[in-house]
């Protein structure tokens, strides 16, 4: 009994603090030696992982002033236990372009947290923002006002737009097809209102990819995914290729036979691509950076309707636009996406994403009302189906109707 | 829940402020639940909008989409957040005694 | 505590302009880069058109992470980066530099504040995940602990990169799935598997009629109990989606007898070779079981390494298994094939084999 | 006017006798000098090219005494004009296996329906049957006497199993699997009485192939498709591929690169195929006959459910048993086959293909009223969405359920 | 007329026992073939294990046939085949026989009756058809007159093996689909484009629960006018499948104005390198235009060239357009892309293009 | 359309002999329509499925599924045969003097 050491008030977690992996439950109890809510949310995570159920309650609705979205309400089932995570709300700070930050900026964000919440963050949530972890509502305002005068805004959270996301692009990256930073920003800013404010139906999500490697996974969770691509050939440097096979790879069998679209071809000297062929998937331009590159006339593919299973299974984005210029100020593209939000206003339901109506009324009606021209580029293979809704027809006497 | 002192009744409330019993609603109490959103007296308008929420609730059990709303009172949503600051389903919706919105945030 | 009304209150101002967040060589060199090369597992060199070289070290981070930390890494950034730095889509740290010769410092601080370097190219990098019981009301298991468990035994994909190709792992603590969990080459689903409860005082806290209509397969019902408005649920037809928990907080489905993990596997996001893919059932259900989800992790592991073991150069796990088709993939990893595989929602009669293109 | 020709009654079929593809307005022309029927159909025809609708009414239920099944009735909607089409139904009579025919056999039956019939058949019917064109109900019965006695007898038509088919199999293609000709037969006569008479929720029809070539299109259209297939290693004959290669025969593009399962390679000496990736898509085998061969473990894939489009969109048949010995008495097919047509009888709607009732109830629950075990082989993928019926669950005191 | 009550009524025997019909050497060598070859275009030859050889000569045929013909046929196989003949799966003829040096001289006497050898390997084999409007009630469009316009267009593909592949064309005069026409190479489909009439007597000639219950989109509902029971269609919802009529009499739609023909691509049934595909919409419609339907015989014919000079050997029609994409199939055939052509049906979503995998 | 005698009325019937109106049919009209499905009389047990058939029709508007009614009646398909050698469809449905099945021939 005497030489009984101190028991652990956490020995399920304390497990996860052992292996290699750098581990979350290190960064809590840091915390935890100087933040009462750290500390708490601790203990009450340990109480799940003893019995396996979450002890967050349903829902919370809080916000800033005049804002509808940007914090995710959060009260513990046991504030008894937990007084600290009574209140446990998340606020959304909406990321800069492309993630990218100063030491300078980190530490103001860092400031204002420890003072007014856990101490905790995510960095970065699954759509982009900033997550700051754990506060209760008194704190709301003041963490919104310190951080705007940092120059800091919310991000969305509710049936708004959602924090645009977007990868490193031509910042770090050679195969940007257009500018994702800044188209990133100027949608941002652009629809301001409607990220703070929720006016849609449900939520909206933009996330710009530089090109088809797609490294925001857009196509898997934006219901509009804008990623970049190319339209005229792919620039081959020729000496570079024979580099590549000198050190060693192989371009046959893992440049040429891999081509999904089977049109490039190897002779030991030169390189040939048929390009109108080409299905732009990046490959052997991932494969040979050195040697090839996109092509120049550059911009972006739009595509539209991606979402998570509920509510009636998953879908990725599809095409909507094959091919749009993608430079400032993108009237063209804006133009599209207010029309689709006016559409989408108009006839979505409650909680149907815009993927969701466009499968309820049509993707060809959609079209119609959006007034672009079907391209074969929408479809993976046109119907199979013969239930055709034509709409023109003679009328008995001759005449159409 | 709590039980806090709203237009003079003792009113369950839950930890957003939202009352439980959407019986116990009347004007007095919106009023009691304007001053906890920031509306610090009801105008004609604030009335208009609480009152169309109510009926709207009563009719189909649900509280209405914000465009929806928007349309039917007349009020543009820049000047329901100017009404309301902390916004239609927070403030609103809360003033005239539905139940808390769920779903997406 | 100070006094905050002192402060401006601003609204609407939309995040900081990135300009002032890029490296000087960025500056310069931004929309010019030639092209890259992975110098070792975790460092990247980007090099401009004009030559100059940008080189980027990924530090793996388990994105709940404290302010200290940040701070942490602010130090390093300022130390070796000139304080530039950015996260990843995939939560990793990337310190921005371009002197070389601070390379490999840089790396010996990130290890010695016991964080890993690594995550590129054929690589198993940072997992994706959600909330789980740290922060979120419908979660099926937790999200970080998983994480935590299976990374500690995907160390050494993570700093090394012997795969044939990349293999993105995601979590999703429920059926909302918050990331890209369906489209992964593994995922791991946290799944409820009993109908919801219905609490008494549903009509109070729901919108009976949103409710029903949150049903994706219509299994709910309002009906009157005692003069009470409320609903019922066909048990029959509830697939334990927790839709309507979400709209309807008296109608839980957390329990931790039944809640627990599905594993996932095949899906991508890149266009390289194949066209995006969604991610197909591989184990419909393994317990809960904290601190270390034994079970999960092992299930894990076993994917990863039949697979790595298999492949072929550039072969993404699903572009693998369609190669060597669902009867090698279950008879290669020992899984169990079942019932549940056999998709019976909206689109299952598209996922039937209607072929004789199958192994025996 | 004196020079005028005289005009023809049929000139818009006159035009159809022109050109080289042998034609069908010849066929009926010639007919219909000698016979009225056929005279009525040409002159109803050209009607319907005139006014480009059918002239045959809705409907028509006629049949020969104690059958349910087997002829289509007919009428015209101008029995007017056309006197002698006024009926005009159609005999389905049940082919033999792999239509293969004396000329004695086939002169039987055209002495008889040139006597009782309008002397035009269709060699044969979609579903395999051998069509007699045309007759009038007070025929039906005199026209079934005599071709039962000489060993014909009428094939399906309405809720009943439809006249089996099969490929020319073994009797004449070194492909077969199985016996194609031998298990149509069987089948067709073991259940007669289901041919025959009514008592299927909709029709059920059998095709079987003798291999993955599929010849008579099972998996397209037959609510069970039989297909050959083996078990064990192709058979190959590396002297007979050389001799094909110096043939001019490129193995490595025109076979191995066309391989679906890229499981085999050429070295200019020998063919290697790893057999345990193979597919068996036949491409090999097709393309080099001489040298390759199907294993020797053979027997057959039983897929279930092809259909047309009504009512919710064609079905293929997918794989319900991937590979089932099939050697008479086929007591396991049978048995299989019954057990599916006792579920569809007790849980099929009206109208209700059994494609359709496995979609509305799930394949997996099908296949544990089957007593089934699920296999892999069933599935193009596993299941995407994850909205999974779970059916044990454990209850609140720790019991299973 | 002869006394028909002499002769005995039998039931239930079935067809006759194929044995009775099969070659000689057929009977020797059943099962014990080793291989073929294709001797010249509609000829081929099958060498049994023992050596033996049976010769096959293919003869192409309208189908719709008369007795005379049958006779004829009879005749050429009494003369050159022992009497030993079979038609195929696609309606052809085929003599079978096992002396070499009869095959020319069937081969001059089928021609010289004027019917075509050839169907063989690469080449275009008989358009498997139904009735039209010789013998069917709901037929959009004629069956044997378009195929016969469009054979003869083809008819140099029949007769030579020039194609990359094998093409196989079907046609349906309605979406009943009276055969393979959703799974093959070249598929010509008639279509109705106006909604049903409800004629006045419906209540006597149909079941209504069935009647509402046949229409897949729900159109039909059962409303009493003047006291009667009928039904109403919704137009907005109806898309023209015809099932109605199938079940009710009284609610007809065929049309001279509006029926016509669609144009569907790319569906194969052997599992030969790819698996078994369905057809995709290539033209909505084309107008009902007989006795040669021009229209429809220069979309197949347009099709086909195209196809022919640009596919790889071995490419199936729709292996080709899978290779070059949907696009470049509209763009070289040029054809045009319709909303049509994008599925607003039950499976809709899983024929999106989720990628950027195509041509500009 | 045609007119026929059937037990003493003229009714109107269709090519295949079905009566276009239902309403007129009655148990002589049945009788007659029996000797033209080769039924010379119609016993006890054909009655009890014609009735059967007129029972379901007037309740659901529509013909029962073959086994459906078999089942109900207690006749097997093959003795159905026998008593209505034209088949259930054809004879029995006839003879009932509902609508003339339909689809699927
Ligand atoms: C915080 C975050 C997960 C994370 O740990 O990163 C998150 C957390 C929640 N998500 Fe999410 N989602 C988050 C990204 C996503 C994503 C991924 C993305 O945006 O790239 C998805 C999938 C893509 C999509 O939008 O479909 C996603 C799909 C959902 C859904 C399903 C929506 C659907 O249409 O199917 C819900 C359910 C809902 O909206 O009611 C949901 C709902 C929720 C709620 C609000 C729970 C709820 O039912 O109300 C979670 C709050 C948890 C908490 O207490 O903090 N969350 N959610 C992510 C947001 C952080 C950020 O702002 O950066
Ligand atoms: C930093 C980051 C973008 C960002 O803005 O944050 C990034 C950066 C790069 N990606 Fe990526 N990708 C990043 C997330 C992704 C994602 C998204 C995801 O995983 O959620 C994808 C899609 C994954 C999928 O398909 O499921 C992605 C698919 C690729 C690919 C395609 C690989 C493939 O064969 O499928 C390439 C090409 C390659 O690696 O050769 C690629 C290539 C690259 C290159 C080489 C681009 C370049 O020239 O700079 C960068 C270094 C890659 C490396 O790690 O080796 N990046 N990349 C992301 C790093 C995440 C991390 O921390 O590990
Ligand atoms: C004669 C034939 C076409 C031909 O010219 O070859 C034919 C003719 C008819 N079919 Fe068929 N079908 C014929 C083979 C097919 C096939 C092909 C096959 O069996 O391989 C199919 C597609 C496969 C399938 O079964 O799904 C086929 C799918 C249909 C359908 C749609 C069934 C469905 O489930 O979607 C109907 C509509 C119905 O059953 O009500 C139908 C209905 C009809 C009807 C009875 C019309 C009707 O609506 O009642 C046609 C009678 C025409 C007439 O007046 O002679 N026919 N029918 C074929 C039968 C000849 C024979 O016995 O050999
Ligand atoms: C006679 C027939 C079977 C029968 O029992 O009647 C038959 C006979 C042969 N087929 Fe077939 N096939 C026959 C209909 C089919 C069908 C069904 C159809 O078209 O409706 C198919 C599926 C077509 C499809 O995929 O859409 C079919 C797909 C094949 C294939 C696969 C070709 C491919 O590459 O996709 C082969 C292999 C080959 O030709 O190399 C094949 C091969 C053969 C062989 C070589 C088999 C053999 O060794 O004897 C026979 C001679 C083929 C030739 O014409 O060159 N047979 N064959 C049918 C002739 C129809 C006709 O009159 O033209
Ligand atoms: S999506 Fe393309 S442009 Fe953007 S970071 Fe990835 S590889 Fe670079
Ligand atoms: S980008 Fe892809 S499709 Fe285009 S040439 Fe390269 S490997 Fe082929
Ligand atoms: S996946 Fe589900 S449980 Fe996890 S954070 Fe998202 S909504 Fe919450
Ligand atoms: S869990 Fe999902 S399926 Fe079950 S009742 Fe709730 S919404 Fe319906
Ligand atoms: S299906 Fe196979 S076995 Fe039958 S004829 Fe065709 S190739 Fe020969
Ligand atoms: S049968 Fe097909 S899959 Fe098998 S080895 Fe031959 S080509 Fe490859
Ligand atoms: S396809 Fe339609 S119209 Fe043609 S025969 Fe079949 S059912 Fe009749
Ligand atoms: S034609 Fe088809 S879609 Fe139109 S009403 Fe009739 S059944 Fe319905």
């Amino acid at each position: 009994m005497a030489n009984e050491t101190k028991k652990s008030s956490t020995p399920l977690l304390d497990e996860l603090e052992k292996g290699k992996w750098p581990s979350f439950v290190k960064e809590i109890k840091k915390m935890a030696d100087k933040n009462p809510r750290a500390k708490d949310l601790l203990g009450q995570l340990e109480l799940s992982y003893t019995d396996k159920v979450t002890h967050w309650k349903h829902g919370g609705l809080v916000g800033v002033r005049g804002y509808g979205g940007g914090v995710i309400g959060r009260y513990s089932d046991s504030p008894d236990k937990f007084p600290n995570v009574a209140h446990f709300h998340t606020m959304r700070i909406n990321q800069p372009s492309g993630w990218f930050y100063t030491s300078k900026a980190l530490r103001e964000i860092c400031d204002v947290w420890e003072q007014h919440g856990s101490g905790l963050t995510n960095m970065h949530g699954s759509t982009g923002d900033l997550v700051l972890l754990g506060t209760s509502t008194d704190n709301l305002e003041p963490i919104f006002t310190k951080l705007t005068s940092k120059g800091w805004d919310l991000g969305g959270s509710g049936s708004v737009l959602r924090t645009p996301s977007c990868c490193a692009g031509p910042a770090r990256c050679e195969f940007a097809c257009y500018d994702t930073l800044k188209l990133t920003y100027d949608l941002t800013q652009e629809f301001q209102d409607l990220l703070h404010r929720p006016q849609f139906p449900y939520k909206w999500k933009f996330k710009m990819s530089g090109c088809p490697n797609d490294c925001v996974a857009s196509v898997a969770r934006a219901d509009m995914s804008i990623i970049g691509i190319w339209k005229d050939d792919i620039q081959v440097d020729q000496q570079a290729v024979r580099e590549y096979a000198k050190n060693g790879v192989n371009i046959q069998s893992e440049i040429c036979d891999l081509c999904p679209a089977k049109c490039m071809s190897w002779d030991g000297n030169d390189l040939k691509i048929v390009n109108k062929w080409c299905n732009k998937c990046m490959h052997c331009i991932n494969a040979l950076p050195k040697a090839l590159r996109p092509g120049k006339e550059r911009g972006a593919a739009i595509l539209i309707g991606a979402k998570a299973p509920i509510l009636q299974g998953a879908q990725m984005s599809s095409v909507l636009v094959p091919f749009m210029k993608m430079e400032p100020p993108y009237k063209e593209l804006k133009d599209l996406v207010e029309k689709i939000w006016d559409f989408w206003g108009e006839y979505g339901k409650n909680r149907e994403r815009i993927g969701e109506l466009i499968q309820r009324v049509g993707m060809g009606q959609f079209l119609e009302a959006l007034e672009l021209d079907p391209k074969p580029q929408m479809v993976a293979n046109p119907r199979t189906n013969p239930f055709i809704f034509y709409e023109e027809y003679f009328e008995e006497e001759g005449e159409e109707k | 829940m709590a039980k806090v002192n709203l237009g003079g009744i003792e009113i369950e409330v839950d930890e957003d402020g939202f009352i439980v019993d959407p019986s116990v609603w009347n004007e007095k109490v919106a009023q009691a639940l304007a001053s906890t959103e920031d509306v610090p007296s009801m105008s004609e308008e604030h009335w208009k909008v609480v009152k169309y929420l109510r009926d709207y609730y009563q009719k189909y059990n649900i509280a209405p989409m914000i465009r929806k709303m928007c349309k039917d009172t007349q009020v543009d949503l820049k000047h329901m957040y100017e009404l309301f600051p902390t916004g239609p389903a927070k403030g609103a919706c809360k003033i005239a005694g539905l139940p808390k919105p769920t779903g997406c945030v | 505590m100070e006094s905050v009304q002192a402060e401006q209150r601003r609204t609407d101002i939309g995040p900081p302009q990135y300009e002032q967040f890029l490296h000087p060589v960025i500056k310069k060199n931004y929309g010019k880069w030639k092209y890259h090369e992975i110098v070792k597992p975790g460092v990247l060199v980007h090099v401009a058109e004009n030559g100059d070289k940008l080189y980027t070290v990924r530090m793996g981070s388990p994105r709940l992470i404290n302010v200290d930390t940040i701070r942490m890494i602010c130090d390093l950034a300022d130390k070796y980066c000139d304080g530039y730095l950015r996260f990843t889509s995939r939560h990793n740290v990337e310190f921005l530099l371009s002197d070389l010769s601070k390379v490999d410092p840089l790396i010996d601080a990130i290890e010695a504040n016991g964080y890993p370097v690594g995550g590129t190219g054929k690589s198993i990098t940072n997992i994706v995940h959600t909330q789980g019981w740290v922060h979120c009301h419908t979660p099926a298991t937790d999200a970080s602990g998983i994480v935590k468990a299976v990374m500690d035994e995907l160390y050494d994909y993570f700093k090394t990169m012997t795969l044939p190709a990349k293999l993105r792992i995601a979590l999703a603590c429920c059926l909302n799935m918050c990331g890209a969990v369906h489209c992964s080459d593994i995922a791991i689903l946290g799944v409820h598997r009993r109908p919801p409860k219905i609490l008494p005082n549903l009509n109070k806290l729901c919108e009976i009629p949103t409710t029903v209509a949150a049903c994706p397969t219509g299994a709910i019902a309002p009906v009157v109990v005692n003069g009470v408005q409320t609903v019922e649920v066909n048990e029959e037809k509830c697939m334990f989606c927790g839709n309507c928990y979400t709209m309807c907080p008296a109608m839980p489905l957390a329990n931790s007898l039944n809640d627990g993990v599905s594993i996932w596997v095949g899906g991508k996001v890149s266009n390289a070779r194949h066209a995006p893919m969604f991610s197909k059932l591989a184990i419909p259900y393994l317990p809960n079981n904290p601190p270390r989800w034994p079970e999960v992790v092992n299930a894990v592991k076993n994917i990863v390494e039949v697979y790595a073991k298999d492949a072929k150069k550039y072969e993404r796990l699903g572009e693998w298994i369609e190669r060597i088709g669902w009867p090698r993939f279950f008879d290669m990893t020992g899984i169990e094939f079942t019932k549940y595989h056999i998709d019976d929602y909206r689109f299952a009669a598209t996922t039937f084999n209607t072929s004789t293109h199958f192994t025996l």
